[in-house]
This record gives C-alpha cells, structure tokens and sequence, in this order.
C-alpha cells in the first residue's frame, strides 16, 4: 500500500493527551489496527510511531488517533497544527475478532490511557451492530481518563476506576472486571499498560477468551523487521511472534509474560 | 531517458542497481503488500542459517541519532523451511533473489551455502560474517583477514552460485578482509553490516535492548560506509555493493560514485517502504542530467585527485 | 543538594566528571568567551605534535546526518610555542588542563611527552593513537595492540605525568588495544576517537572535504562510544573517559553508567558551547533524585545481568 | 557570551529569499559580523548556521538577517513564523574596518547575493556617518537584486548589474567597479561569490585597500574548532587563518586564491 500523505484537519490537546484528525486517502480499516505515523521533521527521530486508530471515516478521507507525550516523536505529533503534513502507512495488524452476532452474553472492553483509543473503536462498531458490551476504564487520576464523553455518547457510559478516587470507583479496573466477569461475559477486549493487560489474562484464563493489544517498540510496522516479536504460546511451543503482523491483537491465553 | 539501469556483478545482472537489504524485507514476498518486487534490481533475503534461530529476546530494537540498533539475533526459519516454504514462491518473480546466511562454524557456513545453492529461485548467496565464530572464541569471523579467507573458500567449493561476502565495518583493515575475500573466490562484496553499539535508558539503569549490543544502522552510518566502499573498491577487482543509510537518491549516488555498482536498502524501508522506486527514478534523472548513458558508466566516478591520506582531524 | 560531583582518575581529581574535548575547545582559553572553564572537571586541548602542523586544506568539515565529518589535519602550532606562548597562561585557572599529544614516529610521540611532561599547568598528558604510523606504513598506531604497547610503553618513560591513552574505534577489538595500553603503563583510556568516514557531493563529483576522510564525530557516534566504554571497561582496571556524541546529561550518564568515570565533550561545543553547564546539572540533579550521593558512586552502574553476547541483529 | 534564546518576529519571503527578524537580548555589532543561527529542530541538522548581521537594534532588543534557502539548514530558517523560537550566538567575527571620518574620497561597497546584507548594514553606518559611497550591486537576474529600495532610501540607491539584462546595465559588476576606482576611491569592501571577490581584489591590488568578507562552511563558529580556515598570506609566510575569527573580513591583498 505505501506511506500516504495526510494533511493535519485538528489537534484537540487535553494534557498530555491529543486527539489528532488527519484527511487524505484512507482505507477501511477494523478495531485495534494501527498506523505507523511520522511528521516532515527530517531524521530525527527518523522511525514512524506506531498509533491505533481511534476512528476512521473512508468515504469522508479522515482518520483519527489519541496519544501521550511521552517522548521525541510523540511530543511532535502533538505540536502539529492544523494544515501540517503528516505520512502515515496503514492500516496496519490484525483487529479484534467481533464477537459473533447479538444474542450473545455482553463482552468487555477494559482499557487504560492510550490503551483507550482501539477500544473506543470498537465500541462504536459494537453499538452499531447492536452488540451488547460494558466498558470499563481504568486511570491514574481523572486527568487521565479519556473519551468519556464519546463513550457515553453511543449509549454505554464507561465504568472508570481511578487510582487516586478522584473519579468514579478508587482503585483497579480489574475490581469491576470481577463483577463483570461473575455475571457473565461472551469475550474480554483489552488494551493499556502490560501490568493491566497481564492481569486481565489471568483472571480469563479458562473462563472466557481475552483479546488483548500489546505494544512493542516497533522498526517497520509492516512484518519484515522482526524488531516487534513478543514470545507467544503456540501449540504448546514457545515462539516469538510479530506485534505487528499477528498482533497487536493476541488471544490472551497465548501470552507468555516472561 | 534511455538510461541504460542494468548492472552486473561478475555472472549477476541486475536489472537496476537498487536491491533491498538484507533482515529489512523478510523472505521478500513480505514486502509484496508495499512494493513491487519486480521493480527493484534485487532483493536480500533475512539471514539464514542451517539450524533455523528463534532470536534474541525483546527488546529486540532501539532508535538513536539519525539511526537505531538492532539485535534481532538472526531469527530465521533455518534452510530447508526455507526452501520448502518459501523459495518455491521466488521463483515466480522477475527480479534477482539473493539468499544471505550464516553459520557459527565454518563447517556451518558451508552446509548452508551447499543447500542454499541447489535453489534455482536464487541469483547468488551473500554471505554474513559478522557473526561470532564459536570455534574460534567467540571473535566475529569478518574482523579477521585469514578466518574470512577460510570461511570464503570453504563455501566456494560448496557452491556453484555466485558467493558475495558482506563485510563488517568492524575490522581494523577493511581492504586486507576484502583482498581476503576476493582471494578465496568471492564474486562480489557487500559493504557493509551494522556496527556494534549500544544503548542505556539511564531513568532504570538497563540496557535498552536485551542483547546489551545491538548493531547500528541507517543515515548515521552512511558515511562510515561510503569511506569502506572507496576503500574496498580501490583494493580489489570484484565488484562492490554498498550499503549503509541509503534513503535517497543522493546518498545511493554517493556509493556509486565511490565506486559500488549497486546498492542495498535497509532502515530506510520501514520510513518508507517504497523509498526504492524514488531512490531509483533519481538516480536515472541524475544519469540523463549529467549525460551518463548507463548507471555502469558512473561507477567509481568521484572525482579522485591524490591518494586517499590516512590522517584525519 | 550535597552530592558529590569530583571525579578521580588515578592521581587526577577533576571537580566534577564533564570535560572539553580535544580539538572542539582549542588551547583552552579560546571558550572564554563563552564559558567559564573553572566550572568545568577538565580541558582536553587541541592536539599538539612536536613540529606543529599547518593542517589538511580546506573545506575541512562536512555535516552528517547525526554527527559531523572533520579532517583539520590536527593543525597545532607544535609542543614549544604552546609551551612559550600558551602555557603560561593556563596556569592561573582551576580546572584540569589535559595536553593531547601525537607523532608519526615513537620518538615523536616520546619527545612530545617529554616536553610536555615539564609543564606544571598540565594535570595530565593525553596521547592520541589514530594517527598513522609512517614508519610502519602508514597503518594506525591505535589499531594494532602490539603498536598500542609500544608508543605508550616509550611515553611512560618519558614523563612523570599522568598518562591517558584516547583509543581508536577502528581496531577490531578495542579491548585489546585498551588492555595493551594499560599494560604499557597508562593511567586512564579515553574512548573514542573519530571514525573514518566520508561524505561526496554527487553533484560535482567530488568529496566534500579536501582529505577525502574525515572522522565522523557527534550524536551519530554515541551508540558505538558507548558500547566501546563498556567493553573497555570491562577488560581493564584503569579508569575510563567517554566521549563521542555527548550533547545532554542522559548522554553523559550513558556513558557513566556503562563505566566511565568522567566525559568529554566536542562537537555539541559547536551546538552550545555552555552545554556543559547543563550536563552538570542533569547529573547532579539525576543524582540527587535516585540517590546517589557522589558521582562515583554512579560509575558502571548499568544493571548487568548475563555477560555480553557477541552476536547481533 | 553563550547561546541565546529569540522569537521570530517577523519572516518576509522573496523568492528563495527571506528577511528573518528577531527579536531578544541583543549584543551592539559592527558590519560584517555575524551569527550562528539555529531552529529548535533536533538533531537534523545538527549545526547552527552562520549568518551576517542585516540590522540590529540593541535598545530594540531586535536583530535581522537576509538568507537564501539552498539546503536543509537554510529550508527551514526560510520556514520560520512569528512566534518560531531560534537560538543564536554572537555576534561573532571581525567587522569591516570603518573609513577614516568623512572628507576622504568614497568608498565603494560591492555586493552579489547574500553577500548584498552585511554591506547594507554597512552602508547603515556610513550614512549615518555621512561618509560618501557607493554601492555596486551584481546579480544574476532582477530578482536576485536584493534591498534595492532599503539602500534607495538610505539616500544612495544602488548601481546594479545583472547577467541577463533583467534590470541595470547588462554585464558583472566589476564593469562599474573599473569606473569607480579610476574616478578615485578610499577603500573597497566587498561580499559576494568568490569569483566576485578573486576579481575585486585583482582589480583593487596595488591601488586601494579592499576588505572583502569571506564565506567558509563552519563548524563552531568561534574559533575552536579549525574547520573554516582559508589560506592567507602574512608577512610571506602562508598561513591558514578562521573566518570566523580572523575574518570574515580580510584584507584583499592577503587572500590567497588557492
Ligand atoms: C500497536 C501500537 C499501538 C499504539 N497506539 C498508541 C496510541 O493510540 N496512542 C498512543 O499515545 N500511543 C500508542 N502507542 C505507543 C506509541 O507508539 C509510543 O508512545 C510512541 O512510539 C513513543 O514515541 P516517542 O518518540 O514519543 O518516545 P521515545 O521514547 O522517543 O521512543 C523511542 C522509541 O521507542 C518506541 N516506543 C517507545 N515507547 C513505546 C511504546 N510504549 N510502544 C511502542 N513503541 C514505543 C518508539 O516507537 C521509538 O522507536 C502504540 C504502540 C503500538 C505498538
Ligand atoms: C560568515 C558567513 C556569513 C554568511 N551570511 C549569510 C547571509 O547573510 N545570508 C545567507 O543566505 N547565507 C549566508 N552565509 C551562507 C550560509 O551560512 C549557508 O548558505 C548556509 O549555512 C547553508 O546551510 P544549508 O543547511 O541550507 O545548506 P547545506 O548544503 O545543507 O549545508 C551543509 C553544510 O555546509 C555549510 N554551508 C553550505 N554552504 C555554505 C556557505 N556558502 N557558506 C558557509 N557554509 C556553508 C553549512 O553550514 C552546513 O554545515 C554566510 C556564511 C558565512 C560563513
Ligand atoms: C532489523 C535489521 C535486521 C538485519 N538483519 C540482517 C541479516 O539477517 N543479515 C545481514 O547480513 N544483515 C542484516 N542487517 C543489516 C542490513 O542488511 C544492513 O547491512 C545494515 O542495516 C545497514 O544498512 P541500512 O543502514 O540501510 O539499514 C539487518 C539490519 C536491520 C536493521
Ligand atoms: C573539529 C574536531 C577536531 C578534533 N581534534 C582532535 C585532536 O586534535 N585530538 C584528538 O585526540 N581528538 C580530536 N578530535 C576528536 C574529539 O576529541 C572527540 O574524540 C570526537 O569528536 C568525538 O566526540 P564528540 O562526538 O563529542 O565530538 C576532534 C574532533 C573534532 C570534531
Ligand atoms: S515492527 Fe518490524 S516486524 Fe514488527
Ligand atoms: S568555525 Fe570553528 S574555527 Fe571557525
């Protein structure tokens, strides 16, 4: 497909945090894909960074991510004003398997900080497939949960958990998880800190599938560098397998935390 | 234009100088989503060894200035995974495949040149030395000048195909291992591999890839790389490939000006996997701007004036 | 904050561990315009041969992507006229003034130890090995460990004065060469110098420095400086200096860290000549939030886990 | 003196050309001086630019250059919006040496593209001096003529020349300069393409001192680094001098033309 120009339509700031909304050609794309994203800032730093697609609109051309300052590459996407240019090469990675049609018991989204975006998404093809599911969010502090407006917006308000209680539930996202999991769940989906993530696993684990989106430090983003791998469970023998390529999204019973 | 692209390298002919290097485009068909295979001079496949590897543990890669470090620790399906799974496929392209591989013992190298040789899908076999040679304790085999004869010479007679040697940046006298190389029966020499280095995320004391040592590439690089490729070129009669933070045009010209008939593209593929075709529509403009009727007819064309001194600062 | 910044190679305390590098600050009061070098641990000067050098022509210097190329031809107005004309001066300062030094001959080396070896304004000699030795053709002394032993084994006998060997990235195994420095009687190693590089203007077809070489200095080194002074380090028992790349506090805490005992710094000079006001700075305050309570307490640090492997990508 | 932080005032674009003007603490400078410029872009490219001084006012706290874009360094000086941080550092180098006070004969300033600014600035000081001139401006075609009506209101419009004929008399500039120095001239001071230069000097030798300002790729720009030198003849012997520091301006008696 090759890297595609993009021309910056907003940057919303928020924190650390920006929603930025970029228009040009883009393809269809499914929840938990990802693009790799890069600014005209010459070589340094010279690699594209790996984004999920917070929402995307083909036939409108616009595409849109949230992320964290956290470093070099980041703090100059957030700086991008409206008009700039930007290259980004996508979609990229394997999506989140929809659960089968309704009917189903309801699935849980469970993220935290920029795990946020990619479940977003897929809340909003969930409710328009009619898809029963609970999302719950776990954050630091309140300053950090994100999109809870859009989230309330398509009709399933987020469930938040805050480390600090200074919003919604004191504590972890997996206390809710619990109830959640006690009342009945077809499918956990789950993106944010590993910590989190490996977490979530566990208490699935035999229970009921966990679809979860790793991150790794990336080089290409498109499957050739093998700079991504994490070490995966595969018919009993331990592999390394790319974040890129057969991830980001990995059933959760598969994850080797080592 | 009527810009005449081929090149050859001794029995290779290329049909552009632009190939894809090696552990950045997997077992080619993996770049097929982004890029043309067909359009490119060659392509280097991910480094093969007979026993297959499953790699280092991750964190695998690091960016630093204008490069980044990587130690994927050769991770490969081994040989015949390879040529049961993947080559069938090549042999439908029209572009040159060249497998590169390696070995921790010069035994190793040869089985591996002995089996890789037999496939017809494949233009030539690069060979890897910047590999740690077990035998010899632990010192990489491409820093040496007599252990790259000897590895050089045994894969020779374990294979008819075209053998190019890669060289690593890491030894004292690149020409005397690239005068090793040509002498064992070589037919061409890549230049160059990455160089050892390193990173520490200062904040938790660690080390930024598992491996400690990761090897440095991209535009960082290139200009270690195009002072090796006059060298090599200057000291031996078989033709050179460069290659080192290639991303441009430009910096494609600047080896082929210092006398490399081809080049090889790595880091800069996953800035832009189709950087190739650009690189390869600037380098023929440049040929018709300045009235070269061939990318052959540029080779080694710097303008050279005295012999290179050998002090710096 | 109450931490402890001095630093001390063998008998040489510096009062903190960020130096200027040799070459990037002149005879020393040339940054005194800019920078006030009683705040700094140490001054590295330019450096001095005995017979002086006018230097390469021009153009010397070429940017990079990441770094710089410089072929100044180690242009220096020679050991006696620094020792009429400059030395007297730097008597009055508080800071660590450090003579680099080189030859084309052992004797020159020797000589050049000796006469610099009588001036009290100087805390330390440093002798710079990446130069090539015309008696034994041309190759670099700081290649080959055997030549390593040799000059410096002549040095130590030549002065009383502490001696510092700055190390060539270009052997293939820099610890060897460090290891045979330390052996001849050296007191500290500093890592690394330049690397051999070049760089063409594709457009005229010629080099873009007079020398065809230059060394290839800045960011684009750190990586390989870095793994070179953890490497170094390990082999030898004698203190370490980093230096290559060193632009921020990070920068220079890599390099304490990986087990140097103090920094230097150069072409960020160029960038910033006071960035070594804030690279004290982040030190001290790095030290401060993690606890450390002197900066020797930080040196080699790097959590270290299995030894090194010798394999990457 | 240090690098020191100023804000983008204004950035008026001409063509390849544009008038940086900046503002902040700004040290009094001389004609012929300049500074090493730089964005706050990273590592790409790493080394400030120097540039000469077009203007300056110290009590203002303003400072302004001219720049031709002709690579990546000067791309992204030319891109610079009000607001734009830059750093600097100087002002740095030896100035032209002024003409004694009026009532000698005049001088002559020549200039050709960005050599055209710091005799601008020159020609500032001697109208303010009331020191009689005239300023010989060469160029490719008209819109390579650069300042005109700066220098017009300044009291002494340019005598320009251009290669193609777009604007002035047809021709070099040397062509006016032969003219002027035969009707009797103090001193010369020049700045432009080394070819302009090599010829004002051979004119000028023997006849008239001339000051011409030098360019040379720099790496510090103060003096340490060896990197910009230039060979010059003094007192017999051939040495190798700094631009940045001996020069930019030398005696053209001295340049040797290697
Ligand atoms: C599949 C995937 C999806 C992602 N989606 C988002 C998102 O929607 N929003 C968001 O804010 N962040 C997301 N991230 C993380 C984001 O890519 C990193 O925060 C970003 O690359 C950091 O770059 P930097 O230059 O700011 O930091 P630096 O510290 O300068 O980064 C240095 C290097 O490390 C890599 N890196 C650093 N942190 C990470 C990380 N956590 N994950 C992967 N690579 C890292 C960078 O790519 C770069 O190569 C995602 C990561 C992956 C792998
Ligand atoms: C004392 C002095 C005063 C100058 N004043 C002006 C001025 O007022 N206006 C203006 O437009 N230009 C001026 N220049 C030239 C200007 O510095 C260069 O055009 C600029 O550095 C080019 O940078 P770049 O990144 O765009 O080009 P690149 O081609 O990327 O430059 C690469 C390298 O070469 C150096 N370089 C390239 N061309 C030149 C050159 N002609 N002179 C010196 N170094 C060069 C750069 O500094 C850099 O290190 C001056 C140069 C000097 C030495
Ligand atoms: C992720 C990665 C994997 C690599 N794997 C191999 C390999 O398997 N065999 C090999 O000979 N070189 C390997 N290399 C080295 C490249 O082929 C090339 O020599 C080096 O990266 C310099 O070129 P570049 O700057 O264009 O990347 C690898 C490089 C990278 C970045
Ligand atoms: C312009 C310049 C001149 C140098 N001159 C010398 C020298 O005379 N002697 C020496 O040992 N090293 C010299 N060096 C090397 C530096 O001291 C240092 O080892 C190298 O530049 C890497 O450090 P950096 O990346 O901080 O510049 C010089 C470097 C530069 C850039
Ligand atoms: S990032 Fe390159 S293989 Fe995944
Ligand atoms: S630019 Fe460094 S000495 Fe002149």
């Amino acid at each position: 497909m090759g890297v595609r120009p993009y021309t910056v339509l907003h940057n919303e700031r928020r924190g650390p945090y920006c929603t930025l909304t970029v228009g040009g050609e883009v393809e269809p794309s499914e929840p938990g894909q990802f693009y790799m994203v890069r600014g005209d800032w010459g070589a340094d730093p010279l690699l594209p960074r790996p984004l999920s697609i917070l929402g995307e609109d083909p036939a409108a051309g616009t595409l849109s991510f949230l992320l964290k300052v956290v470093g070099r590459g980041s703090s100059l996407l957030f700086e991008l004003e409206p008009g700039h240019k930007v290259t980004a090469l996508g979609p990229l990675g394997r999506p989140f398997p929809m659960p089968p049609a309704p009917g189903g018991p309801p699935v849980a989204l469970v993220g935290g900080g920029v795990g946020v975006p990619p479940l977003v998404f897929l809340a909003r093809r969930l409710a328009a497939e009619r898809i029963p599911y609970a999302f719950l969010q776990g954050a630091r502090t309140k300053d950090d949960l994100l999109l809870v407006e859009d989230l309330a917006a398509l009709g399933t308000p987020p469930l938040c958990t805050t480390e600090d209680g200074s919003a919604g539930a004191k504590g972890l996202v997996t206390a809710p998880l619990a109830v959640a999991l006690d009342a009945g769940l077809g499918a956990v989906y789950a993106c944010g800190p590993e910590g989190m993530l490996k977490a979530v696993a566990g208490m699935c684990a035999g229970r009921v599938p966990s679809h979860l989106s790793l991150e790794a430090r990336m080089g290409c983003g498109y499957g050739v560098c093998l700079g991504c791998v994490v070490p995966i469970s595969r018919g009993g023998a331990r592999v390394y397998e790319r974040v890129c390529q057969e991830g980001p999204v990995f059933d959760g019973e598969a994850v080797l935390w080592e | 234009m009527g810009v005449d692209l081929a090149v050859t390298l001794g029995s290779v002919r290329l049909n552009n100088p632009v190939m894809l290097a090696s552990g950045c485009c997997g077992y080619g068909m993996d770049m097929e989503p982004h890029l043309d295979l067909n359009r490119l001079g060659g392509v280097c496949l991910k480094g093969l060894s007979m026993a297959g590897s499953e790699g280092n543990k991750p964190p695998r890669i690091w960016e630093t200035q204008g490069g980044m470090l990587n130690a994927i620790g050769l991770q490969n399906i081994g040989v015949s995974r390879f040529l049961a799974e993947k080559a069938p496929k090549l042999r439908t392209y029209g572009t040159a495949f060249v497998a590169n591989f390696y070995g921790h013992t010069v035994d190793q190298y040869m089985e591996a040149a002995r089996a890789l040789g037999e496939e017809p899908a494949l233009a030539a076999l690069e060979m890897n030395i910047s590999c740690p040679n077990i035998q010899e304790g632990g010192i990489q085999f491409g820093t040496d000048p007599a252990s790259v004869y000897k590895v050089t010479k045994a894969c020779r007679g374990a294979t008819k195909k075209p053998l190019w040697v890669k060289l690593s940046p890491n030894a004292a006298d690149v020409a005397a291992t690239a005068k090793a190389a040509q002498d064992a029966g070589a037919d061409a020499l890549t230049c160059i591999n990455t160089m050892p280095a390193m990173a520490i995320d200062v904040e938790r004391r660690e080390f930024r890839i598992s491996n400690k040592v990761g090897g440095l590439s991209g535009p960082a690089l290139k200009p270690i790389a195009v002072r090796i490729v006059y060298q090599v070129a200057k000291a031996v009669t078989i033709p050179v490939v460069g290659i080192g933070g290639v991303a441009t045009a430009a910096d494609a010209l600047e080896f082929i000006l210092a006398g490399a008939k081809a080049v090889q593209v790595g880091t800069a593929l996953f800035v832009d996997p189709q950087c190739p075709y650009a690189i390869l529509r600037g380098i023929e403009d440049y040929c018709a701007r300045h009235g070269f009727p061939s990318v052959e007819s540029l080779v080694g064309q710097v303008k050279d004036g005295a012999p290179m001194p050998k002090c710096h600062e």
